[in-house]
């Protein structure tokens, strides 16, 4: 058996054990001295460096994040939620967000695209709306290798696999290639969805006595980043025992997906909450729903769901198992709950439940494992006001324009639409099924992808937008032009942009000069979608995307969604017939 | 005429199908359970397209072994309509109801585009509407549809006219181009290609309409004589 | 000389297996309880030319480079000499 | 007694073997030219409990019936005794 002894919390101070899991010396010192008043033990000191890294807590990007534009009358939940919210008339909604899968698909590429895209779907429909479209935004280093070119292959493919089968067609996204992002490739992807207002889900555990339901699949060793196994044995991945590589089940999700909605609609009464397990998979869903209400909750991981044997309470918190969720609900009505997702095959199990006071406690073979106030978990993390300066690059750089030599026009002109950012990425999409739910209007290759609303006369355009060359030049401006190319593709699709969601792939935030970048970036993206209209309402932060010191270009990713109200105003980008008029708008 | 949709697990373009049916054709269609065992009362079975089980192992492979897929043997039996859509034409073959088998794609990627079809057999129960010979356009969105079955085979499809569509330019490299197929007794009608995603304009295409119009005015026919 | 290189991949254990699990629960269906569980994973069968080179450290590079993510799966390679 | 099953599916000699040549295409262009030609299929391990009927038998018919289809695929098993 793999598993040993857990060092002490003695050990674990004296050690720095906290230290390979991302907690700072500060961070452990806070616990100690602020949070607990005593010694976290492994499992405590695992949940908080889980709960507290950039990925749950945003420490190190709030103060960016603040910064952003989120207000507008059409927002009906902003930043903070699973996803965000805007209203499109009639009682109806569209919920978008986005997320990276950056590191994973550097490591395994069609999983790691594949698991970014499940993860962005159980966003969607845990706020209890129909998933209606896909987007992916990726980023390579240039086309000219055989590493590359396989990475390319793959991510796609670990796209389309998921998307494909769980019947959610992607429509749009955007491809482009430069050696900035050679060994730190960018997969981001988008999911839209659209749900009735009164459906709309919130991720919160109320209500003393109400049960903590798990749902989906077991609970292995995948994804448990930093992690007592993996740090030990992944310095030789091939001569290593165990991976936690995670790998995706669409077919379960499809499932999961079909179940959550159905419970949402038709068990409303006794539904409190629902959420899905991302990062930090389980701590950080079940203390985010108990933080959020005020409540305190009780779980028993002894009656998690298990795909192996001799799991540590770290592990199974920690874990980031794929196509899982956890639900909350009136107590009383777990075998009603029960009953719709043995309808498809999905074994729910309660867990927990909500308790007075606010504590957080976790019982594992008859011992209280973790003993922690669940505030300081899930909404405490302390917030870094990192240092920032102009890069080096920007103080120095000319006023002289660059002004291109041009000989022969059509060589030129032929040279450029040879590029491969340039070229049609027709090769790529065309191994999406974009017209499954048949409701796609405008599939990819025009300049957003638009999918009509069923039993209305209303459309959807959407599309996702950065130029990163245009931000390690200029941050700010970079940043406003992202969201003018996102608002322009809307447009020119027929439809009003309603707001926006991002991805923000940055470098180090601890290095004065990307951080800088990251700032920048924000106040141009800020100011374009106070100028747009466009307020941001959900989004997600990758940093740290570098490899050799040397870091990815500045890329954050806008995704926006437009409302077409009468689908006869939809339009696309090719030239209709022979004779017609071409013009140039411009100032 | 009534239609029944059976639905596997994983299935994804039941809601296509069971939608183009009553909102667009306006005919009653219900979705059916892989569990159910009979399915009287119904005129026609469509197995939609999609995925099944997510069909990790062979398209098709695990779906033939549901229930309703020994309803729908028995049903086809009877000389009613089947048609089979995408996967439902892999859960077809792979159930035997239709002879040969769908392999994973020359370029061993998925495609999803419009594909140019050719109508070879025009008077079957699911092409009257057509003509013979001419040209449709339909879309096709798999990664396993490379049909290939043994010489054999192939001769007695084309001697039987069972042979029902054929690619323009191949996209999946079928032998001899085929895009769908009937069995021998023509009420089976298994096809790679969506005619659920072509019945509206909006949607780019109404090709697809002919095949339900066929079906309708076979019955039509059928309850006259 | 020719050589037939028989080489099979599986995920490292830990990992998660839909595949194996999808086909585990349609053998119960069908009856077979006694599968107690099923792993899917790959196969491959190369025909290599003997190009004075050892031939199994040269399928393991190509195992390693192109046909296993070492990060997450393991190969096991046979070799066997053939006519050509 | 628990039974290991490994079986390996493979396309029949007649039929095209897409993932296959696209494989061995990519080894072509990492350089190994001596790769005459690769196959791709499938490889299962069922573990399998023994219940006095003969294990050889039973995961015959599981791979006739679920595993390959044997219109286009063949397959070959080898059982090996494990401890539970
Ligand atoms: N990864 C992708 N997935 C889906 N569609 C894509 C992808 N990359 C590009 N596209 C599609 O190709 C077309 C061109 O995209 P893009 O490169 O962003 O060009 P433009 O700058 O003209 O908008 C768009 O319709 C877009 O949706």
């Amino acid at each position: 058996m793999l598993k040993n002894i857990e060092p002490t919390p003695e050990t674990l101070r004296d050690d720095h054990i906290y230290r390979e899991w991302g907690l700072s010396d500060a961070e452990y010192e806070l616990i100690v001295k602020k949070v607990l008043g005593r010694l976290p033990n492994y499992t405590e000191a695992g949940l908080f460096s889980g709960m507290w890294s950039e990925h749950c807590s945003y420490k190190n990007s709030k103060p960016v994040l603040k910064k952003f534009w989120t207000q507008g009358d059409q927002v009906v939940a902003g930043p903070g939620e699973g996803a965000g919210i805007i209203d499109i008339g009639d009682g109806q909604a569209v919920v978008f967000k986005a997320e990276s899968h950056n590191h994973p698909s550097a490591i395994e590429p069609y999983e790691g695209a594949a698991t970014g895209v499940g993860g962005i779907i159980r966003d969607i429909f845990s706020m209890g709306a129909k998933p209606i479209a896909l987007l992916d935004s990726l980023r390579f280093g240039e086309l000219t290798d055989e590493a590359t070119k396989y990475l390319v292959s793959q991510v796609v493919a670990g796209i389309g696999g998921y998307g494909n089968c769980i019947g959610i067609p992607t429509i749009g996204g955007d491809t482009a290639f430069d050696a900035s992002y050679q060994k730190n490739p960018l997969v981001n992807a988008m999911c839209v969805g659209i749900l009735n207002q009164s459906d709309i889900q919130k991720g919160q555990a109320t209500g003393v006595g109400n049960s903590v339901i798990y749902v989906g699949a077991k609970t292995g060793r995948d994804g448990i980043s930093g992690a007592s196994f993996a740090s030990a044995e992944f310095n030789d991945a091939k001569t290593a025992q165990r991976s936690a590589v995670q790998v995706g089940d669409p077919f379960m999700e499809k499932l999961l997906m079909d179940a959550c909605l159905e419970v949402i609609h038709d068990h409303r009464e006794s539904l409190v909450g629902i959420q899905d397990m991302g990062a930090a998979g389980l701590v950080s869903s079940s203390a985010e729903m108990a933080s959020k209400a005020g409540s305190g909750l009780e779980l028993n991981l002894d009656l998690v769901p298990q795909r192996e044997s001799g799991m540590t309470p770290f592990e199974l918190m920690l874990s980031e198992s794929q196509e899982r969720m956890l639900l909350c609900v009136q107590a009383g009505a777990e075998k009603e709950i029960n009953a719709v997702f043995e309808k498809y095959g999905l074994d729910a199990v309660t867990i927990g439940h909500v308790t007075t006071g606010h504590q957080y406690r976790l019982w594992h073979q008859g011992k209280l494992v973790a003993d922690v106030p669940v505030d300081a978990l899930a909404s405490d993390a302390p917030v870094y006001q990192r240092e920032q300066r102009v890069p080096v690059r920007l103080a120095q750089q000319s006023n002289v324009q660059f002004s291109p030599v041009v000989t022969d026009v059509t060589t030129t002109l032929k040279q450029i639409l040879q590029q491969p950012t340039v070229a049609s990425k027709r090769a790529l999409y065309r191994t999406y099924d974009s017209q499954v739910q048949t409701n796609t209007v405008v599939q990819p290759g025009s300049d957003a992808g638009v999918v009509r609303i069923r039993q209305t006369d209303k459309a959807l355009a959407m599309t996702t937008d950065v130029n990163g060359r245009y931000l390690f030049l200029n941050p700010r401006v970079g940043g406003e032009m992202a969201v003018a190319e996102a608002a322009r593709n809307i447009v020119a699709s027929g439809g009003v942009p309603l707001g926006i969601t991002d991805c923000l792939n940055f470098g180090n935030p601890e290095n004065p000069e990307q951080f800088y970048e990251l700032d920048e970036s924000a106040q141009g993206i800020s100011r374009a979608c106070q100028l747009f209209n466009t307020p941001v309402i959900s989004g997600n932060v990758s940093l740290n995307n570098e490899s050799n010191g040397q870091p990815i270009y500045p890329t954050p990713m806008i995704g926006m969604v437009g409302l077409i109200k009468h689908q006869r105003d939809i339009t696309t980008q090719d030239f209709k017939q022979p004779g017609d008029a071409v013009y140039v708008l411009c100032d | 005429m009534k239609f029944a949709v059976p639905v596997f697990p994983g299935s994804n373009c039941d809601y296509d199908m069971v939608n183009a049916l009553r909102d667009i054709l306006n005919v009653p269609a219900d979705l059916v359970s892989a569990q159910a065992t009979n399915l009287e009362g119904y005129d026609a079975v469509v197995l939609p397209g999609g995925f099944s089980y997510g069909d990790y192992l062979r398209s098709g492979a695990i779906a033939r072994f549901s229930p309703v897929m020994a309803a729908v043997k028995d049903f086809a039996a009877t000389g009613k309509p089947v048609l089979g859509i995408c996967n439902g034409f892999q859960i077809l073959t792979e159930a035997g109801l239709l002879p040969g088998t769908l392999q994973a794609n020359r370029s061993a990627q998925f495609i999803c585009q419009a594909s140019e079809l050719i109508i070879r057999n025009s008077r079957t129960m699911f092409t009257t509407a057509y003509e013979n010979q001419t040209q449709i356009s339909l879309p096709i969105a798999h990664g396993e549809g490379n049909y290939y079955c043994d010489a054999q085979t192939l001769a007695e499809l084309r001697a039987n006219h069972q042979i029902v569509f054929e690619y323009v330019d191949n996209p999946n490299g079928s032998i001899a181009n085929i895009a769908g197929i009937t069995n021998r007794q023509g009420n089976v009608l298994g096809m790679m290609p969506h005619p659920e995603r072509a019945v509206e304009t909006i949607l780019g295409s109404t090709a697809g309409l002919g095949i339900f119009q066929s079906l309708l005015s076979h019955q039509r026919e059928g309850a006259h004589a | 000389m020719t050589y037939l290189a028989k080489v099979t991949v599986t995920y490292k254990e830990s990992i998660l297996d839909p595949k194996g699990e999808a086909i585990n629960d349609a053998l119960h269906r069908l009856g077979y309880s006694n599968v107690q569980s099923v792993e899917m994973g790959k196969y491959f069968e190369l025909k290599v030319t003997g190009n004075g080179q050892p031939i199994e450290e040269q399928v393991d590079e190509m195992c390693d480079r192109l046909l296993a993510n070492v990060n997450m799966e393991t190969y096991q390679i046979k070799i066997v000499e053939v006519e050509d």
